[in-house]
């Protein structure tokens, strides 16, 4: 491979797994600024849609087969399943704790995140599920660059996911009061918005997202197993940070700035590819001491 | 209200888990007397044992390693029974005991000190490297045989006590048959990729010391990180070294979905993976990618002549294929009974001093004997191929 | 139907430990501007969150319309016509102008009649109508409040309750602003103002009430207040 | 003499000047009262003065020293206390903890001192308590100094709050309002407080307050500022006089008004 | 005013101090515990219990309780952190790692006394506190989450990819110490060396909670701005907290390193850090009994129900949320009346 063929493959593969990133940080963010709450259990959420897509799959495909008919539908099946299940966790979890100290709700969170990986573990007894689908490697090549047809899709996919929140976000009267609520909640009560309502369909999109990004990376990976979401709910908060958490754009750009970094880690001359974790959380703290907000995070006051 | 929707939380929860014991291998009293400490109280139905020997179980039956370790256990159960029904051990009766090492470095310990206060004579197991390393003190201390059937890293050597005897063979044994296979194959520049554990890491590790100190080049020592599921970027640096060939040592879920990857993103080169991808969860993972693997890997049951019986039982008992180190768990076993005999009393010393001088005995996976340092004297190291799906022997 | 439109009813109410509201009883009449004074804490803007149930009352009744709305949601007090302009604006800093005033209408769901209402604030505010566009946070402290009316005024309320709509305002700007609330009572809609400038409320008020730590000092027709010594003398001292 | 000298102070956010070139001089051994309609200022400048906000331009020159680069505990430590509007006490901590909270920039004993109970420490933890319960009874709450500050009346908290701010030892201390949410007995005793402050202590005080009965009767210097700036500055009568200060107060008499 | 000022703004509305408000059986329990007289002869009960054990306890007992003493005092330490400066910290295990390679190393390819590498281990756990709280002290709490969290990482995997730190296997034969001529290495000799060690902790947590330094953090966690104004440097005492805190964790992990005589980067993963901090939540913030409850918690809980297999931490999942749902404060938290 040229050179440049090796940055171009390394921009589309960063491209790839930072639009992933992308979908899974725009939780993180929307429920950080409505609620100013982190969470934990939102990478679990994304591997809940990943199991329940495989399902629906197993429903749908012997009607609409395992191609993209049968993918779509799973995918849309499982956005409203998991999206209700965000609603639900939501609910019963956090709902009651408003009010109770911020660790505590922390605490909580990584609870229902123990409580909703190990459902699916008891579940699938712990064993990898091969998410089978009927797609092909074929695609379109660009030099000795690859790319496959699979590909190109997820990402038109992410974008359209990310136009389309983006549109609710700022067109829709839902999307005005959420944003509305993360600045000022007694304000909106005011104007006769149901605050709780509006919490909990931000829950909804978050969760819907989280779990649209599941079964596209069991498309595209080829399976899926309960501690799926772990690694993935690490790099999207880190990405939702670096974008400058509350902020909807800039956990869009979190993500794509983190797997653009984590693919140029791995071609670090001189340090080999274990050190790219190293290479991406390092850049990250030295973001966060240089710019405590992230990328669009807004500034506050200057205080000495 | 709150409480109303706490119950609700309670109550779903609840379901679920019964659902997820539904879906669980079923556990029938008369065939795992378990790690529950009834075992204790049961008494032999059979009048003609001599009191019970118990020997403890050590696998991880939870976390992500568990499917393994539950297929371990079974084996070692099916062994039990059978030489219970043969008259036991000593004319004793064998008892087994779990300890659930979970693959994880501190409950091991707490699972052998478990196993070892329970006074059991001997103790089966050891899967995760990285676990039962720090379990072998606990063991020599208190100088209980150990017979190891899947845990492999050489680290293991070094730090044996001397009552550990390890019947798989290690990352050296297999290090020498996959460069062995690389030469066949016509390779000279390779890549390696581990996963960044104990065991993966140490068999790339060991490969790489061997294939350079035979004369030939590798090109790319990656590793990838447990749990993540992109490694496109790894696939293009690799790529962009041109291998001949890259060896995965780790395990089967992650190589999956790596061969995947490795053929979407255009690798052409050849790619053999260790024995801890030998299952056909790897194929289904991988679909047509996998298409020519090669695998090195111990002895499968599916290609032991010997073990066609054993084979046959643990299908009708568990409704399930035994997993890569039922046999080797199963063999284990009859290993302790021989060398229990052989000593012809419980006596720890007596039973370490049997096993070590254990001379070809005829197990499921093959003859078993040790070399000085407690390990498996003759690889049984095999190479396999994905052919159609499924895995066949490529020697 | 009675043309009493608000009425507090030996209304209670505490912070935490804090008993902010002692009794209080207080009635505003269709039509009317209606002005509650007193000083930093005496419990003006306690009385206006109790009214909108920002605050819950711990004992006692609001009525509007002669309707208990003691236990209704904020939200659903909103859409029954009484709506409550916060002190120091709380408009929406990072939302636009347009936003912000579309918000204030959530409750509808005919966008036509939202157009209308919009051009009915414009008509009124032509300088919101020119920053649409803008963040509200970067209008000015006048235009703030102008904004923060108009989004109440989206709502068509039968009763706004107005929270210091002069604080922090220049005096050139405190005349437009009362300029507008006489307007908007003129229009039909009945007011109740908590304001610190005595003198712009007691002109504009119909009647008032005296706040002094939690109860109510006095009461009277605003002519009648605004010739009363004690209440100069209670803000300026003597 | 001006223990504190502040020179075309300017604060911003963003679009709005909170503050605005304001300029005055606080004398040693005085009462001194900022003043202002809500929202004109004063608490901005007050956050200048003690180094919560920074300010953009200008200086601040506390007993001869510039404040513009110090954080807020340096300038404590320098001998400048605050009290705070809407009451900042450690409202989960004793009475007594809290007053000690202030003796704290007296005190130096370290990590190793506090695990191994030095004799140092100790000495110091008894002067650190004895000069809190001097602070406690200086203000009349000595007795209530084991209580939770959160279960203690307002007008005591509001006690707790000065005594807080006396155990840091200060030469000048700004109060925030410190008639907020008291009743008139509760205003009486403030004023005495404040001037037995001055006379027993030889403290400087420099308050912002919104009561203007309360400012009339203390202050021997009163700065008025609207819209940040500053409008009017003399004694009590000379501001109270002032058409500026009532029109800022009371509002303009709009004659000419038609709608 | 018309600047808003978002500290301002968070204050107004007040935080819910309900949450400490009822008053349970549970609480007038512990109150008794308040009672001088109670709580020495109980506690000199409970140490004439736990010194015991050891004498009808088999080794699997000791061994729990020998876990559960080490997570005490992780516990005990993050409780500085968390607790008492009211710090959120993500990545304790990496302090923890830091004590443990420091034994490790120094002892395994340096020859080193144990006993002599841990002054070491305190150094350079303080350095590795200085270094992840130095620059970043002064960021807001979820950013200070997400830093720590990623040193945790970036720690964890500097190790596994390190020669010195025998990679991914880790770490192997560290060298049992020796104590008075006695070489510890039965399950017995830990037990007792770890029950000083939880002594040692708990005395050095209560000593410096009733201290200068205690106060600071205190005031510190309760009010920040308001703690400035008394003249107390926040950045310096927190990062203070920091250095203590990573102490604890680097003198915990020397011992663990011995006890094990294996570490490897494993040990130090993410939900390490997790499960420390969720034993401090949950056994309740800045209360020493509290972190003594969280920590045995932690421990006993998944061994009692080992019967139930892969649903014990479903069921742990579902208990923790139970509880923080019923008593948001923990378990036994810090609580005034």
């Amino acid at each position: 491979m040229s050179t440049f063929d090796i940055i171009l493959q390394q921009l589309i593969n960063g491209l790839l797994i930072g639009s992933f990133y992308s979908l899974v940080a725009l939780g993180y963010s929307m429920v950080y600024g409505i609620i100013m709450l982190l969470n934990f259990a939102h990478g679990d959420i994304y591997m809940a849609g990943a199991f329940v897509a495989f399902v629906m799959l197993a429903v749908v495909s012997p009607v609409l087969g395992a191609g993209w008919l049968g993918i779509v539908a799973a995918m849309i099946a499982s956005m409203f399943l998991v999206g209700l299940l965000g609603v639900f966790i939501q609910r019963v979890a956090y709902r009651p704790m408003l009010g109770a100290p911020r660790l505590s709700i922390l605490i909580t969170a990584i609870g229902v995140s123990l409580v909703l990986y190990n459902s699916v573990m008891a579940i699938t007894d712990g064993e990898f599920q091969a998410f089978t689908t009927d797609l092909g490697f074929a695609g379109v090549d660009v030099g000795s660059v690859h790319i496959t047809y699979t590909q190109i899709i997820l990402v038109v996919a992410t974008a359209i996911l990310m136009i389309s929140l983006n549109w609710f976000i700022s067109k829709t009267m839902y999307g005005k009061a959420m944003r509305a609520i993360a600045l000022d909640k007694d304000a909106c009560r005011l104007m006769g918005i149901n605050v709780n309502k509006i919490i909990a369909l931000t829950f909804f999109v978050g969760s819907s997202l989280a779990a649209a990004a599941g079964t596209m990376a069991g498309v595209y990976y080829g399976s899926i197993h309960f501690f799926m979401g772990f690694v993935i709910g690490l790099k999207a908060f880190t990405a939702a940070v670096i974008g400058g958490i509350g902020s909807i754009p800039g956990a869009m750009i979190g993500g794509l700035v983190l797997g653009l970094l984590e693919a140029a880690g791995t071609q670090l001359p001189f340090i080999g590819s274990e050190w790219k974790d190293v290479f991406a959380f390092g850049l990250l703290i030295l973001l966060l001491v240089f710019r405590p907000t992230g990328i669009l995070g807004k500034t506050e006051i200057e205080r000495m | 209200m709150k409480k109303v929707f706490l119950l609700a939380l309670v109550i779903g929860l609840m379901s679920l888990a019964v659902f997820g014991c539904g879906n669980q291998p079923p556990a029938s009293d008369d065939q795992q007397s378990g790690e529950n400490d009834q075992a204790e109280e049961q008494t032999g139905e059979q009048a003609s044992f001599d009191g019970e020997l118990k020997i403890g179980i050590m696998v991880p039956t939870t976390g992500s390693e568990a499917t393994y370790g539950k297929d371990m256990e079974n084996a070692i159960q099916i062994a039990v029974d059978e030489i219970n029904a043969e008259g036991g051990i000593l004319g004793k009766k064998v008892v087994t005991t779990t300890g659930d090492a979970a693959c994880d470095p501190q409950m091991a310990t707490a699972a052998a000190s478990k196993l070892v206060s329970s006074d059991v004579t001997a103790v089966v197991g050891g899967y995760c490297s990285g676990a039962t390393l720090p379990t072998l003190s606990i063991y020599g201390d208190a100088n209980v045989p150990l017979v190891i059937p899947a845990a492999n890293s050489t680290k293991l050597i070094p730090n044996n006590p001397g009552n550990a005897f390890m019947i798989n063979g290690t990352g050296a044994h297999q290090a020498q048959k996959a460069t062995a296979l690389f030469e066949r194959l016509g390779a000279e520049k390779i890549a390696i990729v581990h996963q960044g554990d104990g065991y993966s890491e140490d068999l790339a590790k060991i490969t790489n010391d061997v294939w350079e100190e035979d004369g030939h080049e590798v090109v790319a020592f990656e590793v990838v990180n447990k749990g993540e599921q992109d490694f496109s970027s790894l696939v293009t640096n690799v790529r962009s070294k041109s291998p001949d060939l890259l060896y995965w040592t780790a395990y089967y879920a992650d190589g999956g979905m790596l061969i995947k990857q490795l053929r979407q993103g255009g690798y052409e080169g050849e790619i053999v993976v260790g024995d801890g991808s030998n299952s056909p969860k790897l194929m289904e993972i991988a679909g047509n990618a996998a298409e020519g693997v090669y695998v090195t890997s111990n002895p499968l049951v599916e290609y032991l002549p010997a073990a066609k019986k054993f084979m046959e039982d643990y299908k009708a008992r568990f409704n399930n294929d035994p997993g890569p180190y039922s046999a080797l768990s199963y063999d284990g076993l009859y290993l302790l009974a021989d060398a229990i005999e052989r000593a012809g009393s419980t006596d720890k010393e007596a039973i370490i001093k049997a096993l070590a001088e254990t001379e070809g005995l005829e197990g499921l996976a093959g003859k078993v004997s040790f070399t000085e340092d407690n390990v498996l004297a003759e690889s049984n190291f095999v190479v396999l191929q994905a052919k159609g799906g499924s895995w066949t022997n490529a020697e | 139907m009675s043309d009493i439109v608000l009425a507090l009813k030996d209304v209670e109410t505490y912070y935490g430990k804090i008993h902010a509201l002692r009794g209080i009883n207080i009635e505003v009449k269709k039509g009317q501007i209606v002005t509650l004074l007193g000083s930093n804490g005496a419990g003006k803007s306690t009385t206006l969150k109790t009214i909108s149930n920002l605050v819950q009352a711990s004992s006692g009744t609001v009525e509007f319309f002669g309707k208990d709305i003691t236990n209704v949601q904020p939200y659903d007090i909103v859409e029954m016509g009484l709506i409550h302009v916060p002190e120091g604006r709380r408009i929406f800093r990072d939302l636009t102008v347009e936003e912000n005033l579309e918000l204030g209408s959530y409750t509808l769901k005919d966008d036509k009649e939202r157009k209308n209402r919009m051009d009915h604030v414009f008509e009124m505010f032509p300088i919101l109508e020119e920053r649409k566009k803008q963040d509200g946070g970067t209008l000015s402290g006048g235009e703030q409040q102008m904004l923060a009316i108009g989004r109440a005024m989206m709502v068509k309320p039968k009763l706004l309750l107005l929270d210091e709509p002069s604080m922090g305002l220049a005096p050139i700007i405190v005349q437009d602003i009362m300029k507008i609330i006489r307007r908007l009572n003129s229009e039909g809609t009945t007011i109740l103002l908590v304001e610190q400038n005595a003198k712009m409320a007691l002109k504009l008020a119909h009647y008032g009430y005296v706040l002094e730590t939690g109860s109510i000092a006095m009461e009277g027709d605003g002519s009648q207040l605004r010739e009363d010594e004690t209440i100069i003398k209670a803000y300026l001292g003597s | 003499m001006a223990i504190l000298e502040v020179k075309n102070l300017t604060l911003r956010f963003g679009g709005l000047t909170a503050v605005n070139d304001l300029s005055f001089g606080v004398d040693e051994g005085s009462i001194t009262s900022l003043i202002g309609p809500n929202g004109a200022g004063k608490t901005s400048a007050f956050n200048c003065l003690t180094g919560f906000y920074k300010a953009n331009e200008g200086d601040i020159v506390f007993d001869g020293k510039s404040l513009m680069k110090e954080k807020p505990h340096k300038i404590t430590q320098l001998g400048m206390a605050r009290t705070f509007q809407n009451l900042r006490l450690f409202k989960n901590m004793s009475v007594l903890e809290n007053v000690m909270a202030g003796m704290h920039c007296r005190g130096s004993v370290g990590v190793v001192g506090s695990i191994l109970h030095t004799p140092k420490q100790r000495a110091e933890e008894k002067k650190i308590k004895e000069y809190s319960e001097y602070c406690l009874d200086f203000v009349g709450i000595l007795d209530k100094k084991e209580r939770l500050a959160r279960n203690l009346p307002y007008g005591d908290q509001r006690r707790v709050e000065w005594a807080r701010a006396l155990a840091t030892k200060p030469k000048l201390i700004l109060l925030d309002e410190p008639g907020a949410g008291l009743n008139y007995d509760e205003k009486d005793d403030l004023i005495k407080l404040i001037q037995r402050i001055r006379e027993k202590l030889g403290i400087t005080i420099f308050l912002i307050e919104h009561d203007m009965g309360l400012i009339m009767k203390v202050s021997e210097k009163i700065i008025v500022i609207d819209y940040g700036q500053k409008i009017a500055e003399g004694n009590a009568e000379e501001v109270q006089n002032n058409p500026r200060v009532i029109e800022a107060y009371l509002g303009k008499e709009e004659e000419d008004e038609a709608v | 005013m018309s600047v808003d000022n978002p500290r301002a703004r968070e204050k107004e509305f007040p935080d819910v101090d309900g949450a400490v408000s009822k008053q349970t059986w549970v609480d007038r329990a512990y109150e008794l515990f308040d009672n001088k007289k109670i709580r020495n002869s109980s506690l000199l009960g409970l140490a004439a219990v736990v010194l015991l054990i050891p004498t009808f306890g088999g080794n699997y007992v000791m061994e729990i309780f020998t876990n559960a003493f080490f997570y005490m005092v992780l516990c005990l330490g993050l409780n500085i952190v968390v607790g008492y400066a009211g710090l959120l910290d993500l990545g304790y295990a990496a302090f923890f790692a830091v004590g443990a390679y420091t034994t490790g190393i120094l002892t395994a390819h340096f020859g080193m006394n144990f006993w002599l590498t841990i002054p070491f281990s305190v150094l350079f756990s303080a350095m590795a506190g200085i270094i992840i709280g130095g620059p970043t002290l002064r960021l807001r709490s979820d950013y200070l989450a997400i830093v720590t969290l990623g040193f945790g990482e970036i720690t964890r995997i500097t190790a596994r990819n390190l020669e010195i730190t025998g990679g991914a296997s880790g770490l192997i034969g560290i060298d049992r110490p020796e104590l008075f001529g006695l070489r510890l290495y039965q399950i017995q000799h830990f037990y007792y060396v770890f029950f000083v060690l939880v002594i040692i902790a708990i005395f050095v947590a209560v000593r410096l909670h009733h201290s200068r330094l205690g106060r600071a953090w205190q005031y510190i966690r309760e009010d920040e701005d308001a703690a400035e104004a008394m003249g107390i440097d926040r950045v310096k005492f927190k990062l203070y907290a920091y250095i203590i805190g990573a102490v604890f964790g680097g003198v915990a992990g020397s011992f663990f390193a011995v006890k094990m005589t294996a570490i490897s980067p494993q040990t130090f993963l993410f939900t390490q850090s997790a499960m420390i901090l969720l034993a401090v939540v949950l056994g309740g913030m800045g209360k020493i009994p509290g972190m003594i409850v969280g920590a045995f918690v932690l421990v006993i809980f998944p061994e009692v129900f080992r019967a139930i297999g892969d649903l014990r931490m479903l069921f742990f999942g579902v208990v923790l949320l139970v509880i923080m749902l019923f008593r948001p404060q923990g378990i036994w938290p810090e609580r005034r009346s």
